[in-house]
């Protein structure tokens, strides 16, 4: 995490672009299963643009570094994924505003920010089959292990397995949000691709994890 | 995949470029916000009328923009809601004294973005309605979902509140008449084949080869149910029941009806499912008094059809025999 | 096959139907001989336009028929030329003072039946006169075929011939501005896959899925050659080049541009081949005035496009530019 | 050939519609290689009504029977052989006209009417892909077997021994007339689905040739 002079969020946002851009197939597809296919896509051409602009933009502190991350997400993804994923960057640069470095404790905290936002923005809540059942979950799973002492490369690990887990789980659900909703019944039986992108970019994270 | 695509990242793009450059005196192409727009808009005269959706329902919705219809159209990639950043800029530049009206189908990508960035505008000082439509009848009105997709009942939505807004309503008129004609307007569609983004390359959805989708949603999302082929008589029957019994229709009603081509069926067939729902429905003493057959809202090229019925009134009827001008045309 | 159909064999009499049943006030279906004429010819000042070829071309022709096209069209069954008789007894009801001008394409089944279905009809004191459409540059006029084929450019003959034609002009004037719009139009199409007749029921001919047909025919002949599949941008060129060299279209040159789709492509697509076509043929100098994307002349459900270039002037941009009432209309 | 009140004229034309009928599919995919996959339904779709018609057709003398026979096929088949096998059964009733019954010089005399008929419609000549290159040499062989003495059978299943060869053989030609003609040398491999049609109907009429 040398490279990165705001250290972990940089890695952290760094790793999400990266995999967004490198799955966009597989998310396409997990999307075509019972929705419209276009998931992966809209993630890729999004953070696509997170990588091009990198260089520039401000890195006064995490919360500015991290708003203007949120900007060109919710502006440039199109789909639902855009406003979802711009909500959360935006939500969690609130909640590390005016903090010049994350400590465990202010991790969870911006993802619970996170979580909320798309939650309120998608008038979502746990077991709706989102990304938030695996989101929330793994979130959880961070403040255990922060709680046990456990350390990084630990903790990430152990979050990426819950939301691996989690995501896997989301088959057994019926969709209530998203394009997947209006099929009912039938969107039982497969997994929801934002709970499965979710659980892809922890592991990314684990496989990464320095200290 | 067979289809005419240089770089399928570029595919709307070069879209919108060709229909910009088959329209030179009418429309502009601003490729920034995937911006299609009447040359003469904003006009002080007349609430600017935009309409953004995913990609790859044309005609809908670039190739409808013209006097009398939309004032401008920004649409997403293939099949995805535009990003709220193209819906700011869009209601920016077309800022007009009477207002803005966004008219959206009700889906949560595309309400989410046309939210924020009516917000946005608002904050700039443009002053901003919202139209939904929502005609689908295969999706029920449950509490989990947000309720009904909007189809090709859109194209009724528009033509009427376009022609309204060319005589120079005020936009709370013309939320009026919009909400009215979406009222009396329902849709169902029905897939013979899937279809392919050209960005995935590979179909969407997998339907055997004695298999439809009845009910699919116009992005292939899929629909009431999977039901084994069946002819073309039949297909009628069953999508104008859904549709008929919905509102319901009733005998001594007058209609507008619509079949619509997905994308991938020749005009002839289309054709065909209109002579049995013509016949159908004067069976039911339901009066077809005008008809729409052809592509309004198309799956890319997904083989299939919808059919759709709107009630009319005088008021109505005034709106739909409006001239208009745009890029869909004969001559 | 995943196509809308009842019985195969009754494919076109209920898609005529359709279209008569859609069109009342202006069109009028007679089953036993396939017609579809307008409600008003034949007319006393009007020279009658009839056109027949086989089926599975539409909206040609018998969705082109009413004020300002074609008096009527008599279509065989699916890519089969009209039997005589249809010819014969569709001359015979079209008869006017003025005459009947058989509009037809230069294929051998077509120019047999129209040959034997005039004769017949003169002999009965029918006055007609013989126009014959052969635009495809696919196919070399060499001393075994019997020429160049009629496709997409049928269009323009009938368009600007029956624009004359309600202007009261005689049938030499309409023989004369027929062959010379004729002379001056030349197509090239290309399928990207094959089509399904009905009655068939499975693809006419096998295509690679890496695989095109440059020159197909529009009953799915096979064309000058089969290659690789290649992007939009490269099958503009090429199809652009066969035709601009084979008039030649010159610097300097009005022309109009047609991006004709054959059934299955998606109305997007052709725009994005129109964008290409209109930048390549202004690199050229040849400056497109007027522009036709949509579907003119199909191939039932083939993926493809044909690209149509007319030489202009101000006869012929009056004729195009005439107002004309058909079953293919956006309102 | 009892039930035939004309005898061997109307088992042929019955044979010839019944065949026509039952190859629909095999004479249409024939076509569809090089041509436009017509053939198969226009020729159905006339014979169906010349056996729907077939009690009520004039049977005053074999050439009546054949020119009412020819008006069906003409004015009722699309596509290109309707012209060409109406104006062959036409030609052939010309060449038996004001005759009661066909012995085997007059048969060779109608074949040979239809044969001319055909290629002055078709504006083809031998060589040149069509119906008539199998056609021709089976009319030459059942003259030849005429001369050699030999009976009914003997002569059918010899001319439908050469039709077939000879259809076969146009395989190798390049075709110049009909749809198929547009194609160039890609038409050569394939064999010309009139010519083939013309064997099966030799074949199906030397399986029942009684006398
Ligand atoms: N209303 C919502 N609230 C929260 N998450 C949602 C909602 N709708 C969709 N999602 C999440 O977004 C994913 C789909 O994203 P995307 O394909 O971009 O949107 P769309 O459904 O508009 O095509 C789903 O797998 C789900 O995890
Ligand atoms: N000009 C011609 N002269 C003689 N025979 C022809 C001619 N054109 C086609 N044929 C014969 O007709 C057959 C094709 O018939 P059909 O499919 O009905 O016509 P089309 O070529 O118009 O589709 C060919 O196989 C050939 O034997
Ligand atoms: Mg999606
Ligand atoms: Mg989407
Ligand atoms: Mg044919
Ligand atoms: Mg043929």
């Amino acid at each position: 995490m040398t490279d990165y002079p705001l250290g972990q969020v940089e890695f952290v946002v760094r790793t999400i672009a990266d995999t967004a851009v490198a799955n966009e197939k597989y998310f396409g597809d997990l999307d075509a299963v019972v929705g419209d296919g276009d998931f992966g896509y809209s993630l890729a051409r999004g953070f696509e643009l997170v990588i091009r602009d990198w260089d520039d933009f401000d890195r006064t502190d995490p919360a500015t570094f991290l708003r203007k991350v949120a900007v060109v997400i919710t502006s440039r993804i199109g789909g639902t994924s855009g406003p979802l994923w711009g909500t959360a960057f935006l939500r969690a640069a609130t909640a590390v505003t005016s903090k010049s470095a994350v400590d465990g404790p202010t991790a969870v905290a911006m993802l619970r920010a996170a979580s909320e936002g798309i939650a309120t923005r998608g008038n979502a809540s746990l077991g709706d089959k989102t990304l938030l059942d695996s989101l929330v979950p793994a979130t959880d799973e961070i403040e255990r292990q922060i709680g046990l002492g456990s350390d990084g490369p630990t903790t990430v690990r152990a979050a990426a397995t819950v939301a691996r887990s989690t995501a896997e789980e989301t088959a057994k659900l019926q969709a209530r949000r998203g394009r997947q909703s209006y099929t009912g019944e039938r969107s039982i039986g497969s997994v929801d691709p934002g709970a499965v992108a979710v659980a892809v970019i922890f592991e990314a994270l684990a496989d990464t994890w320095a200290v | 995949m067979k289809k005419f695509v240089n770089d399928p990242n570029q595919f709307v793009p070069e879209m919108l470029k060709g229909v910009a450059l088959a329209n030179p005196d009418t429309l502009r192409y601003v490729p920034e916000y995937n911006l299609i727009m009447r040359v003469d808009a904003p006009s002080d005269d007349r609430v600017s009328l935009i309409q953004g959706s995913g990609s790859g329902h044309e005609p809908a919705h670039a190739m409808i923009v013209g006097k009398g219809m939309l004032d401008a159209a920004c649409p997403g990639d293939v099949f995805s809601a535009p990003p709220m950043d193209y819906v700011l800029e869009t209601s920016k530049m077309l800022a007009s004294p009477k207002g803005v009206l966004h008219i959206i189908n009700n889906y949560t990508g595309d309400r989410m973005a046309f939210d924020m960035g009516k917000e946005l505008a608002e904050a700039e000082g443009v002053q901003i309605k919202t139209l939904l439509v929502d005609d689908d009848v295969a999706v029920a009105d449950s509490t989990y979902t947000i309720g009904r997709r909007g189809v090709a009942g859109n194209f009724f939505v528009i033509k009427v509140v376009g022609a309204a807004a060319e005589q120079g309503a005020d936009i709370d008129e013309l939320v009026r008449l919009g909400e009215k004609v979406n009222s009396v307007t329902r849709t169902m569609g029905m897939a013979l084949t899937s279809c392919t983004p050209p960005a995935k390359g590979t179909p969407l959805f997998d339907l055997g080869a004695d298999e439809m989708e009845m009910g699919v949603g116009i992005h292939g999302e899929p629909g009431r149910r999977r039901e084994k082929l069946a002819d073309a008589n039949t297909i009628v029957d069953e999508l104008l029941e859904a549709v008929v019994t919905d509102l319901p229709y009733e005998k001594g009603d007058d209609v507008a009806l619509m079949i619509n081509g997905l994308g991938g069926t020749p005009i002839g067939e289309l054709y065909i499912l209109y002579g049995r729902a013509f016949e159908q429905l004067e069976a039911r003493g339901i009066h077809v008094r005008r008809n729409y057959v052809g592509e309004y809202c198309t799956s890319l090229d997904m083989a299939g059809a919808s059919l759709t019925l709107v009630k009319l009134d005088d008021e109505i009827v005034n709106g739909l025999s409006a001239p208009a001008d745009i890029a869909i045309r004969t001559f």
